[in-house]
């Protein structure tokens, strides 16, 4: 295997006296989708906010594409090609749909004409064409998490976090999105993903990592981390629950 | 306290009948049209007190001017103020001038501080409208434009003064410092100056410190050991402490009234043994409300201000006049300045060939020599080539039993000053 | 008679109208969930009838008496309390003065205050403690407490279950049948759908602002539809 | 040193304000220069000493800040934050020159015959109506959070104050909580305008300079902490006249600017401020 | 329609050199003041508005600009012109010690001054016409989308690869050179400069008011807020000021001010742009 897209060696953060994320070894290979799951609490957003550079990690080495992260602030980290999304959907209410996306687009493309033209692209790709010249304020919530993933995806990145993207949205809903990140990921995206909604991330993931309290309890293939009893454990069979953590 | 909300209401109705026969056109006789005066001043901000004073003298000077018949060598030609307001800023000197010349005043009046006259200056120049400038220290206001007009890049200087210049203040200050320290026979070594630290405060101590050094007088000022204070200050307790650390025989105060109020009661508490409290001139030592408030501490105080010649009944029948009018403050430097500037027009008006060409006025100001002002002036009003009066000079007052009176120079003293202060 | 009844009410948010003539009534003593998925309505029916948002079309009555259009002070006082989704306590304040600012009536505060203890033990423990500071779970026991401080007639809850560990959506719904079995009506907004149907007497299903289906509990668990979209079977 | 209780008091009320209703009281040193000539008035009218008359003071700005919220700051809750900003530069600028029209610009000050009186302790001489004006300053400050901590009224502004929308939610009347809480930070700084009316001169302007001056005490404690603005008023207090005896005198006011600058560098949120989440 | 609020509002501003061969000097100094305050706060706009950064110290700026520029031209003879381009050069020794200055009047263009009135209208007519096209152009640009990101969510603006320090930094720098322009006009065109005057604190709130009635983050806000304030200054004093009643035109003024705030909770500009769009 050539060296991985992503790599966390010894990844730790805790706050105060609670250790969110000790020790965690993590590698991504070019082309992968990975399920980062486990039940509330166990970490997954804190690791997301360490990659992302929002935290800075008390200890440990992140390197991305043969590149340390660590110190990098958010905006060079998305630079490089790693772009998130936020798991309580964060657009810019006042903006316009299309400007949302112009946000992450003239990340790589200054001349705003050419930013334009590609967030109009990705606007419509993602199905938010005929909203494109509304308030951003006036989405539903299936249309905000479209918007959140437009917008990290105008960055074009090579890997995509993906935190929760769906939570709270309906069955129907939720269909449209995970066909759409097969689609991005066909697009030669790779997508590190946490979600509540077991069958969804079963079925997208080709790796399933399980976090618990900050560590690593299982990692494998799908089928076989569902069957793991600890991971049963953690989830006493609410595998159906498709219930966002706060 | 003599200004209480009764008294004030009398006063605002005094007020406001004299804006109104200062401001209704009056078409009782077949009179000439008014010629129309802009009386800009800061009646509103932090400088409201003294622009409000300015402005009542105004107003009564018109009053008086025009039951005298107005401007006889014009048909009996009466005075009318327009009235506006700087809000103690200077863009609105220059926007309240304006509005005023576009209702049709033909000269300028005002504005007693420096920024907004300056920015008044402009009009004047720009739109060849004579400026009699009632209030306002700075040197440079009337040496720029007279600069300029020696320099050939302007015609003629639309802008004169009837006011001491900082200069002024400074030399005579020291003079009179000088004087009454030789009638008194002492020589003192620490005279300690103080100041607020506003553009006022620091431009009068300035002066003061640059005539000092020019004078070289017997008597030492602690030049190093200047002590200034932010205005209006919370608190001075820490200043003056300082001070009783520098053993002073005289104290040099420049104050507010506001900051006035808070020094010398915390030189009484904290007990500075000197000869007495000499200023080089500033507001806050003399005012009806000051004495009131600040009662034995004001005592025995003095200070170089521009001062009413009150040894001249007209001068004392006014004072009354304007005491009745204001609700009790008191005929000063501010009123009667402005009270001034208005006669000082009137007697231009009388002697200009002719009112329509703003040159003609221009060179009857030049030609003035005006005696009879209520001020106390070291000669007859007139303009040099700068466009000031070098007779306009301030006088050296004392508050004695509670009344500013006037002390030096000695042609113009009503008592003989007392110092060094008595020990109580 | 119905303790409340909706009157085909309609209700949103600016230019947005979130729930289109929702007719539905909850009977004294009974427990009824409002179940469907997220922006489908519920949170915005919840808020309506507190009178949180205002009723644009339609009618709410509680004992048959009008409460639309009244203030949220208003509501209260006159028996409904509300759970709002994400508990909404006030963190710097300790749990003992959160739930004694749930209290209408000062003369019964001590019995109320006695009862949710009896009820949370957990939060006699935690009484002098800063709201902030508690655990997700013992933060919805502590909103729930708040809301049965009013000694309300009807109890509406939005979404108890949510963020909570496994073991506590256990412990709140068992709770919550207590106070029901005590005698407090109970609206239930809930995602988790299988808990809601085991609790409820009867349950509406909401989607796009419109009631799409109701019924009893059983009738709801066997329908194919409810099965499909919500119980992920 | 002594005027801390006083600029504690003054920033208890702003922050009280702040806290509750997220609106920035500009008009809060104009309120303050009222409180002063209430005081005044009720001293030249009718002989009340400020120091029992302050009672008289706070009720009446109770009643102004209570009408303010109920006419004005309720109808723009929703604004964006720079109109409520507006809308109190409003207030300010009536209130500045109301008191203008009727009180005239000179500067005023109360007699108090405990104004006059010093006692010495130990080696320092102290100005008694100082020291009355910082107990009874502080005695309010306490007497304040007593009524925040152990009455319904208080506990309900607090709620408000911590979560708007939680205390809507269980039935708090909560126009009547911010308009209560807007009347009684109003009060403070009313008593406080009362308490310093014989030792400070005022002048109708004055109210700008001390609406700052509250401002940058509350920054320092750290927006919409009542702890933070009572420490601030008196490291402020201590700091300018520690300034005062170290430095130039005329660096005063510099020193509590600078100190302003830090915080905003180091932190941000203020010294008892939490970062809003 | 935005367009024809614009084109209306470009329409309008198209007369406006017409001004002062039709209206008297009165209007040319009034209006002259309605486009430096107009000028001043859309400068702060960038900062304040689109970026979202309150910043009431920018009072201070327009001094530092003031003072330079008539430092330079007072003391060395250099002329506010170039002044202006090296305002963002402070000259803090000098500014230190400075307790107010007063410039001779000399009314010589290659000293910034000018006999006609007429000439500071056009001067300050173009430097917010050419303030207003530069934030308008560069609204629809990179840097003014990032500002407005900005505004809404930081954090959001990072992970999306804005280094916001970067921007909020050039927009403060932006926004206080062009204050610093206004400062040098202002002293030019009132011929003296204090400290107290120009640093105080009264200034920054009257640049701003202006912009946040107009509404704050719009093209046309500032302006159409200093042609709303202004008049409304001018006419309570006209009405207000005259007689006895010192101050009584600032309590008008204050109370037309809580009106307009009551009327527009958004902004004068918001509530046009509706209108035209219906």
């Amino acid at each position: 295997m050539s060296a991985p897209l992503l790599e966390t060696r010894g990844l730790s953060k805790h706050f105060g006296g609670v250790h969110a994320v000790a020790g965690l070894d993590l590698a991504m290979a070019e082309g992968e989708v990975l399920g980062l799951i486990g039940p509330n609490g166990a970490g997954k957003t804190t690791v997301f906010n360490l990659l992302s550079g929002f935290l800075r990690p008390d200890a440990g080495a992140i390197r991305f594409r043969g590149g340390s992260l660590l110190g990098q602030s958010p905006h060079a980290i998305c630079r490089r090609g790693l772009a998130r999304t936020f798991q309580i959907v964060r657009p810019f209410p006042r903006l316009s749909v299309l400007d949302n996306v112009m946000v992450g687009a003239l990340a790589r493309h200054p001349a705003a004409p050419r930013a334009r033209a590609h967030a109009r692209a990705i606007v419509e790709r993602l199905g938010l064409g005929a909203k494109a010249a509304q308030p951003a304020a006036g989405l539903t919530l299936a249309e905000r998490k479209r918007l959140e993933l437009a917008r990290a995806l105008a960055t074009e990145p090579a890997l995509l976090l993906l935190d929760e993207v769906m939570a709270g949205l309906n069955a129907t809903e939720i269909a449209g999105v995970v066909a759409l990140i097969r689609e991005i990921h066909r697009g030669g995206v790779s997508i590190l993903i946490t979600e509540h909604n077991m069958r969804a991330v079963m079925a997208l993931s080709h790796r399933i990592v399980v976090l618990n309290f900050g560590e690593i309890v299982a990692e494998g293939a799908p089928a076989a981390v569902a069957n793991h009893p600890r991971v049963v454990e953690a989830y006493l069979g609410e595998e159906y629950v498709a219930a966002p953590s706060r | 306290m003599t200004s209480s909300p009764l008294t004030r209401r009398t006063f605002l109705k005094a007020t406001l009948a004299g804006g109104a026969i200062a401001g209704a056109p009056r078409p009782l006789r077949a009179q000439p049209k008014p010629f129309r005066i802009a009386a800009v001043h800061p009646v509103t901000g932090p400088l409201a007190e003294p622009g409000q004073a300015c402005r009542l003298g105004a107003q009564l000077a018109v009053e008086a001017v025009n039951a005298g018949g107005g401007i006889k060598s014009k048909g009996g030609m009466p005075l009318e103020l327009l009235l506006g307001d700087t809000q103690s800023k200077p863009e609105n000197g220059r926007i309240e001038a304006e509005r005023l010349v576009n209702q049709g005043a033909q000269m300028l009046l005002g504005s007693f501080d420096s920024g907004s006259t300056a920015a008044m200056v402009s009009v004047a120049q720009q739109k060849r409208v004579p400026f009699l400038i009632d209030i306002a220290a700075a040197d440079p206001i009337t040496a720029n434009v007279a600069r300029s007009v020696k320099e050939g890049q302007q015609k003629v200087q639309y802008v004169y003064r009837n006011f001491p210049t900082g200069s002024t203040f400074g030399r005579k200050a020291v003079q009179y410092f000088t004087e009454i320290f030789a009638e008194a026979k002492v020589t003192p070594k620490r005279v300690a100056l103080m100041h607020c630290n506003d553009l006022f405060g620091v431009n009068q101590s300035r002066g003061f410190l640059a005539a000092y050094k020019a004078a070289k007088p017997p008597w030492t000022l602690l030049e190093d050991d200047v002590i200034p204070w932010p205005e209006p200050p919370s608190d001075l307790s820490t200043e003056v402490a300082r001070l009783k650390a520098l053993k002073p025989d005289v104290i040099s105060p420049i104050t507010r009234p506001a900051s006035a109020l808070l020094l010398l009661p915390e030189i009484r508490k904290q007990r500075i043994e000197s000869l007495g409290i000499v200023g080089p001139g500033s507001p806050g030592l003399y005012e009806a409300g000051q004495i009131a408030a600040l009662k034995e501490d004001l005592e025995y105080v003095m200070a170089s201000n521009p001062w009413p010649n009150f040894r001249s009944p007209k001068t004392q029948r006014l004072a009354e006049d304007y005491q009745k009018r204001s609700g009790g403050r008191l005929f000063d430097t501010n009123s009667g300045y402005s009270y001034d500037a208005v006669f000082v027009i009137a007697d231009v008006l009388e002697r200009a060939a002719k009112l329509d060409d703003p040159d003609a006025i221009v060179e009857a100001i030049q030609k003035t020599s005006y005696t009879a002002g209520l001020m106390q002036y070291g000669g007859p009003v007139h303009f040099n080539e700068i466009g000031d009066n070098p007779n306009a000079i301030p006088t050296m007052i004392q508050i004695l039993k509670a009344k500013p009176v006037a002390v030096w120079p000695k042609d113009a003293a009503l008592q003989k000053f007392v110092f060094p202060r008595p020990k109580a | 008679m119905s303790l409340l009844r909706l009157d085909s009410i309609e209700a949103g948010y600016r230019d947005l109208v979130a729930v289109h003539e929702v007719s539905l009534q909850v009977r004294a003593g009974e427990v009824v969930a409002l179940i469907g998925g997220n922006g489908a309505g519920k949170t915005t029916t919840l808020r309506a009838i507190t009178g949180l948002l205002p009723v644009r079309r339609g009618r709410i009555e509680l004992d048959g008496e009008r409460i639309d259009g009244r203030a949220p002070s208003e509501v209260v006082a006159r028996g409904i309390a509300h759970v709002p989704e994400g508990r909404q306590l006030f963190p710097t304040l300790s749990v003992r003065e959160n739930l004694e600012l749930g209290a209408r009536d000062r003369a019964r505060r001590a019995d109320a205050l006695a009862s949710v203890f009896a009820l949370f033990p957990r939060l006699r423990e935690r009484e002098r403690q800063l709201a902030g500071t508690l655990s997700g779970g013992e933060q919805q026991m502590c909103a729930i407490g708040r809301a049965l401080m009013a000694c309300p007639r009807l109890l509406l809850l939005d979404e108890p279950s949510l963020g909570l560990a496994p073991v506590m959506v256990k412990l709140i719904f068992e709770t919550l049948a207590t106070i029901n079995t005590d005698g407090t009506t109970i609206l239930l907004v809930e995602q988790n759908v299988a808990r809601a149907l085991a609790l409820a007497h009867r349950a509406y299903v909401l989607e796009n602002g419109r009631i799409v289906l109701d019924g009893p509990r059983a009738a709801l668990q066997q329908s194919e539809h409810v099965k499909q979209a919500y119980l992920g079977l | 040193m002594l005027f801390g209780g006083v600029f504690s008091l003054m920033a208890v009320g702003l922050t009280l304000i702040f806290g509750v209703m997220r609106v920035v009281n500009f008009a809060h040193g104009d309120m303050m220069v009222w409180g002063m000539y209430l005081a005044w008035l009720m001293a030249t009218r009718g002989g009340v000493d400020p120091y029992l008359g302050f009672v008289v003071c706070a009720a009446a700005l109770f009643v102004l800040g209570f009408v303010v919220q109920r006419v004005l700051v309720q109808r723009i809750v929703d604004a964006p934050h720079e109109m409520q900003i507006l809308l109190m530069l409003g207030v300010a600028l009536v209130l500045e020159n109301l008191a203008l029209l009727l009180f005239g610009p000179e500067p005023q000050r109360v007699r108090s015959a405990l104004a006059q009186s010093t006692v010495w302790l130990g080696p320092v001489f102290v100005d008694v109506a100082r020291l009355i004006a910082f107990a009874v300053a502080v005695l309010l400050t306490l007497l304040l959070s007593l009524f925040l901590y152990r009455t319904d009224v208080g506990r309900s502004i607090r709620a408000a104050a911590d979560n708007p929308y939680g205390a809507l939610v269980i039935g708090t009347d909560v126009r009547r909580v911010y308009a209560v809480a807007f009347g009684v930070g109003a009060a403070c700084v009313g008593a406080a305008g009362a308490l310093v009316a014989p030792l400070l001169p005022f002048q109708p302007p004055m109210g700008l300079q001390l609406s700052v001056a509250s401002f940058n005490i509350v920054i320092i404690g750290g927006m919409g902490s009542l702890l933070g603005a009572f420490v601030g008023g008196l490291i402020v207090a201590v700091a300018e006249s520690l300034g005062a005896v170290f430095l130039k005198p005329s660096l005063k006011e510099l020193v509590s600017f600078s100190l302003l600058v830090l915080i905003l560098l180091f932190r941000p949120a203020g010294i008892f401020g939490r970062r809003a989440s | 329609m935005r367009r024809v609020a614009i084109a209306a509002a470009v329409a309008l501003l198209a007369m406006l050199p017409l001004v002062p061969s039709v209206f008297g000097s009165y209007a040319v100094t009034l209006f002259t003041l309605i486009f430096f305050y107009g000028f001043l706060g859309q400068a702060w706009n960038i900062v304040g508005g689109y970026a979202g950064q309150l910043s009431a110290g920018h009072a201070a700026f327009l001094g530092i600009g003031a003072y330079t520029a008539a430092l330079l031209s007072v003391e060395r003879g250099v002329t506010p012109w170039l002044g202006m381009c090296r305002i963002i050069v402070s000259n803090t020794e000098a500014l230190g010690g400075a307790v107010g200055y007063y410039i001779t009047f000399t009314g010589d263009p290659r000293q910034f001054q000018f006999q006609d009135a007429r000439a500071y209208y056009y001067v300050a007519l173009v430097m917010m016409l050419a303030v207003t096209g530069i934030v308008a152009w560069l609204e629809r640009r990179r840097f003014g989308v990032y500002l407005s990101a900005i505004r809404e969510d930081e954090s959001a603006c990072e992970a999306l690869g804005v280094n916001t320090f970067r921007y909020k930094m050039l927009a403060m720098m932006l926004s206080s050179f062009l204050t610093g322009i206004g400062g040098a006009f202002y002293a030019f065109y009132l011929f003296s400069l204090q400290p107290a005057s120009v640093f105080g604190i009264p200034l920054s709130v009257e640049i701003i008011i202006r912009a946040i009635v107009g509404g704050a983050g719009t093209v046309l806000g500032p302006i159409l807020g200093s042609f709303i304030l202004s008049p409304l200054a001018e006419l309570a004093r006209y009405y207000f000021a005259q007689g006895g009643w010192h101050g009584a035109h600032l309590v008008v003024y204050g109370l037309l001010l809580i009106a307009v705030v009551l009327f527009l909770p958004e902004g004068a500009y918001p509530r046009l742009a509706r209108l035209f769009r219906r």
